[in-house]
């Protein structure tokens, strides 16, 4: 019995709330034989991680719209599809090996998870987790960051890539970047987890959402090189109105993203939310005065430019971050990535929808600043635990050792897989299909058969 | 009769419309289109990217279709040059086609000639 | 009081929670006379169904983009309305009597419910049901369901029909059909959840909502015939790009239907909202692969199609089937519902956006093919109800009989109501009024003002 | 220890539900000093809590989607950015000193409030409130409200304002309109709060935030005057599709507003998702029968505008009327704003997308119709406190004092404001800039790029 | 060879090219476009602002280009006088204007002239 | 002077405008139309709805309007029959028409004639 608990047993998260698993195991007889333990269903908290799943599903639809009003009318389809493709692909995978190579117990000398009872989720049916959530839920909640993080990269090479390329990419990308990353940061024998006194501070996915998806994306970008005609010839956003309102969905799934990050429905969660509502309130307004200041006029795609840095930097923050430490960092976020767009600009590389731009930029920016305001009763749990002192600077190695390996590893893996999609099934489209649009060439299909007379 | 087609800026449609409506002519036709000129993609300032000026060169522009009898045909291109400039005249402020009309028809009366223009 | 007690015990929706209500009488004087038992409100069961009613609200949106999108530009807001409408129009009915007739107890010998507490929900203002949440509160996510129903059937008929008799038609769908099936399926005195050995499974709705809307469509669709030009001429969608964010809010929506029909924020909750997700993810993903396959091309409106599939196959199975159960449903779903696609072609009725060809179709397969897939404990438990043994074959024949039922019931009844609504304020759009379309005839409006100069 | 625990005390905005805060202090040292009285945190009150914050929030973008569709194509992105740019902007105001002048302890006469301790709501980090959520949580919710309502006012004078007085006009009128009304109508120590028996009714904002939004905004429209060519110029809106997704989203977010605005999750909250739903169907019911029997044809934005008209109307009423009631009121609304747009028309005045019209007409209505559906038991309680004796009529006069005072001081101070906006920044935009429209002349950017060729 | 445009009202957008169709003339292109006649507005009822009637004066029109032979001309503009009617003929109905044509080539042959219309 | 329009396929409006450019043809006006050729609709087997090949009749195409000078005629004519053709020629590629030009003018300069092509 004690045996089969600890199987389950594993750290979730939120350090401040660790939860163990124990099990109502059904033994086959169909008589229930309760564990030593028994944990209770919490409901709330149950119903807030379930709100949480809904939520960050939300997001998806959220970043197709985002994205797929930024392209030119001619790819907007097959842009959205690249989101959408992700929510029945990954959402697949996940079930099937994800969860299981992510939150497994450590295997291949730790680079990734693996537990057989998780394959198709068999073994988590009647398993609660002691924070009194079903364990089901909690893979649910888990595997909508599987599904979007693949999504935000295909903002890097928006309106060049073949749909099956794409598909093919997204695969290998989950299975080897993603779920070992996934694997290190939040499993609870990752090796990131347990860096330095209290492990790397990544809440909600800083290293392995943003940072990871904006590395690949910045390499793709690099490998794939630029759309025709970049930078001379315009291209100007199909849908800017649709971006808006993406905008929109994303804040509000962040919610989920963030505050359900905490696993739970307390102090903890409200503190996420707070923040997270914080940082983007103030990443939208800095942009607002960043280009008011500079340019003479403020944007709409400069404010929820403005709006994701700040929900970008908040992300791996929420945990430890208070309301002041929110509105610095999402302020500073929407200045570094400002200014991280000249640079593009200087270096000619085509992230076209700037995924690396927003969400490598802030994810590493988040990453790193965060140590500079985290909670004092954070900072004095850690030092208690690591033999009484932890200071700013030693969390600031642990993050950057993070940060570093997180970026290091998706660097490489993901410009091995590049060249292997390349080469077998084809990624960068060709020139003619470019130029008659991702809708016409990959789907047969127009997105607005309004702007023509029907 | 003659039918005079002007290319203009589409922040300039409003007041090309009321000076047309000043000079008389009230009955115009007008639609979207996208325009391409030599020069002026580099002096495009109003398009900001992500805070980045771009170099656009497809640029939206109003079409305006006017057909109108001989004698009113200067007094249109008149009105419209007054109008659709920018300040003294900007690069991208469009241009005036003038053809031949051969026939005019009202579909509500089938009347036809320059007293259905 | 035992009397008054049993006035309002009624079994939920789900077998497995099975929720008696009980009173908390607000005597007239002001005093507060507690009944027997008093039922604690369970805040975190209750947070969980007031969220998943909004989610389920969410749906009609949803559902007004994804319709809305794929019919031609000059009916957009025609399309969009017959789901608005529904949620003013079925909104009002459902206090008026909808909830009585279907959740009150049996009158008129079962054909449908009637409790005279029930009407505009007089005596429900203070009850708290055993599962610890307000009736209000199940009495409003149940009309939710009401309200979409008939907004699904609009899809059979698109573009052709008068609103005025939309309006009469829903009216009269609703009470007739819809609120009977209702009680048949889920009230505890209902013949269909009384069958065999634990009932019909119906988990969350695939007689009532998607077979019965289904093929009321269909008969619709055969009675008021073909639009004009169908099939020689194309009907292109008008706007794609909403039929997807459509799919979005729908997937979204979608936990709120099926884990919210849990009634519960448990461990039924959280297999529901997992199947509900995977079922999603696999339907979308296989129709992906068999118009690629098929076509070489996989389409935006395959894509979302494929959701739908998985949606609905799955929502009569939430309750009963683990996860590798969903992904087997949701994937056969897309697999019945692509070849069903080629019969409509041939058989040549217009059933314009597929009301019949995937709400019918993935229905009734998912109400039948479930039982394959139904989770150990549940036979168990039925069997152990119905003297020690319960079969696969058995549970069929039950569902078998709950989908004859339900289409045979709806066939006849929406049948004569069309014809009914023909014959009296006119179902069918003149010639004319077709060709303008049904905004500028019916609406005196265009929905989309930016296509024009302003 | 008392004394710091009352700092926090203070009643929240459903009286029923009296929450009073208790504090967890945690000292510098680190270690944990309970409070005489340890609040447990309620997972499922917080739960809903959370989730009606996100939904509170989703308003907003579905506001922008409302008021953006109703506009010239030209001025669609200015028009979304004022939804867009409170959400920033107030978003950040509302930590710095927003929270502490609504919530704090009365000041300067009670004319607002403030609590040193709110501002960056540096106080609260560990507190929960009586009700068992985290006061960070109410924080947001109530920020939320905050957000939306100077974006309401934008609807009425649309089109014709520069984004930097629309900026500047907000943050003076939050501070010194919203948050003293906020401080006024649900502080414990606010004079309306304390009006008559029970105080004045105002569940989920009909004078905070409906009629002090419609009121500001009748003021503008008739200081800023028309725009160039109304009325005799048609203004078509650019995509009634939009504003239906966007009426949608509204319904959805606005269970959110009136139900969160129980503080709970229970009885009171589901009453409030009651009676929000059905007045919302009522109210579209009714202005589709108005304009079917007054035009001949019913029309998609008389549907929305009767689903707005419901919801304003149940929101002050939300937590007192039953769903008879509802009924009633969502229905009268309908009529009475329907009414009140021949006023318009007739006084000539540009209340472009009927700010007042419908916030304000609707507000008020509520605000007083509510006392003639009032729940017995609230008569009963209020006149228990008050004596033994509380009628109709006196609460007609608590009611009417708490509208006029709103409508006054909207009046009053919105009107100084706007003068100093346009004698400073300028609010107006030139005839030039609003001939080339918002998105042009502001933003440099146009909405919907796919209008035209790429 | 001619080149007929004519500008009607957008519902009887369907009803034209079917009686076009008829009329054997298969060829068309139609576009959007945006019209401006001078006493239509206060009688335009169909366009409903929030209930309340509202004077128009930039209406939705549909443009239908159609480039023909000679002996194709009347013909086209005959079907298009009989289906663009709205009734006896309504104030909006439209128009139809007819330019001289000077060449006429199919891309996919390169073929010009009469046989390429 | 006349005016060159071209009715193309979408997709191939990238490579239209490049050739022309080459051609040294900078000027253009394009515009979305929807086009309606006799026997094109049996025969597009790009339009996928639900899995389900559709016989389409109203097809997006894209309008291109040049105004030359009478020697660039040819030019643009040619630029474009080299490259808006799928393969050596499908129904459906299009159509050129040409017709005479009267006056054009300047906008921002008011020079008319030749000069302001
Ligand atoms: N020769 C031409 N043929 C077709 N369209 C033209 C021509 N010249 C100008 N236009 C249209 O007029 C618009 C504005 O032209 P503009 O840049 O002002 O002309 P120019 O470069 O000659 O000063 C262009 O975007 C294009 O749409
Ligand atoms: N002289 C003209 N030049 C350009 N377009 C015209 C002209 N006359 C009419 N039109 C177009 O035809 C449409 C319908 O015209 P209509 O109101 O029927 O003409 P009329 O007022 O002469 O009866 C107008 O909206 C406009 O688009
Ligand atoms: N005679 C015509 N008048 C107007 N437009 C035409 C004509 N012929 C062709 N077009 C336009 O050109 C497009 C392509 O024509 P296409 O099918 O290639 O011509 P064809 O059938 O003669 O080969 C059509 O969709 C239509 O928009």
């Amino acid at each position: 019995m004690e045996n089969r608990g600890t199987i389950f047993t594993k750290y979730l998260r939120d350090p401040l709330t660790i939860c163990r698993v124990l099990v109502l195991i059904l033994l086959s007889s169909g008589t229930l034989l309760a564990a030593e333990e028994t944990v209770a269903i919490d409901t709330g908290t149950t119903a807030w991680m379930l709100t949480s799943t809904a939520l960050v599903l939300l997001m998806v639809p959220g970043l197709a719209m985002f994205y797929g009003g930024l392209v030119r009318t001619k790819n907007v389809l097959g842009t959205m599809m690249h989101s959408f493709a992700a929510m029945g692909i990954i959402g697949v995978l996940w079930v099937v090996l994800g969860y299981s190579m992510s939150f497994g117990k450590g295997v291949l000398g730790g680079w990734c998870g693996w537990n057989p009872d998780y394959f198709l989720l068999r073994g988590i049916d009647d398993v609660i987790m002691e924070c009194g959530v079903p364990e089901y839920v909690f893979a649910m909640f888990q595997g909508k960051f599987a599904i979007i993080t693949p999504a935000l990269i295909a903002g890097a090479f928006a309106e060049r890539v073949s749909f099956r390329g794409y598909c093919l990419y997204i695969v290998l990308w989950s299975i080897l970047i993603y779920n070992p990353l996934c694997h290190w940061v939040w499993a609870s024998d990752g090796w990131i987890f347990n860096l330095g006194a209290d492990g790397a501070i990544d809440f909600a996915g800083g290293t392995v959402v943003h940072i990871s998806a904006g590395v690949s994306g910045l390499v793709a970008a690099f490998y794939l090189g630029c759309r025709r005609g970049y930078p001379s010839t315009a291209m100007h956003p199909n849908n800017l109105v649709m971006t808006l309102m993406g905008a929109g969905l994303l804040w509000v799934g962040w919610f989920g993203f963030n505050a359900g990050s905490a696993v739970s429905s307390g102090l903890d969660t409200a503190r996420a939310l707070t923040v997270t509502q914080v940082a983007a309130a103030a990443g939208a307004t800095a942009w607002l005065i960043i280009e008011a200041v500079h340019l003479g006029k403020a944007t709409t795609l400069g404010l929820v430019s403005g709006i994701l840095a700040g929900l970008v930097v908040i992300t791996p923050a929420a945990g430890v971050v208070k309301p002041a430490g929110a509105i610095v960092l999402g302020m500073s976020a929407s200045l570094v990535c400002y200014l991280g767009l000249f640079l593009k600009e200087k270096m000619g590389y085509d992230d076209s929808l700037d995924a690396f731009g927003i969400h490598g930029v802030a994810g590493i920016f988040g990453a790193l600043a965060l140590v500079f305001f985290i909670r004092e009763s954070w900072m004095q749990e850690a030092a208690a635990g690591f033999g009484g002192s932890w200071s700013v600077a030693q969390q600031l190695l642990v993050q950057f050792q993070a940060v570093a390996a997180t970026i290091l590893y998706s660097v490489v893996v993901s410009g091995i897989l590049i060249v292997v999609v390349e080469k077998t099934v084809g990624f960068r489209l060709s020139e003619n299909a470019e130029k008659s649009g991702m809708d016409h060439t990959l789907h047969g299909e127009h997105g607005y058969g309004l702007i023509n007379l029907n | 009769m003659q039918l005079v087609t002007a290319i203009i800026q589409p922040d300039k449609l409003d007041e090309v419309r009321e000076e047309l409506v000043v000079a008389g002519i009230t009955r115009i036709t007008t639609s979207r289109v996208t325009g391409h000129g030599q020069h002026q993609d580099q002096h495009d300032s109003e398009r900001l990217y992500r805070g980045q000026k771009v170099m656009p060169n497809l640029l939206p522009k109003v079409r305006i279709d006017i057909a109108c009898n001989d004698k009113f045909v200067d007094i249109a291109i008149e009105a419209i040059l007054r109008s659709a400039k920018h300040g003294d005249g900007r690069i991208g402020d469009g241009k005036i086609f003038v053809t031949e009309l051969k026939r005019c028809i009202r579909i509500r009366t089938d009347e036809s000639g320059s007293q259905a223009i």
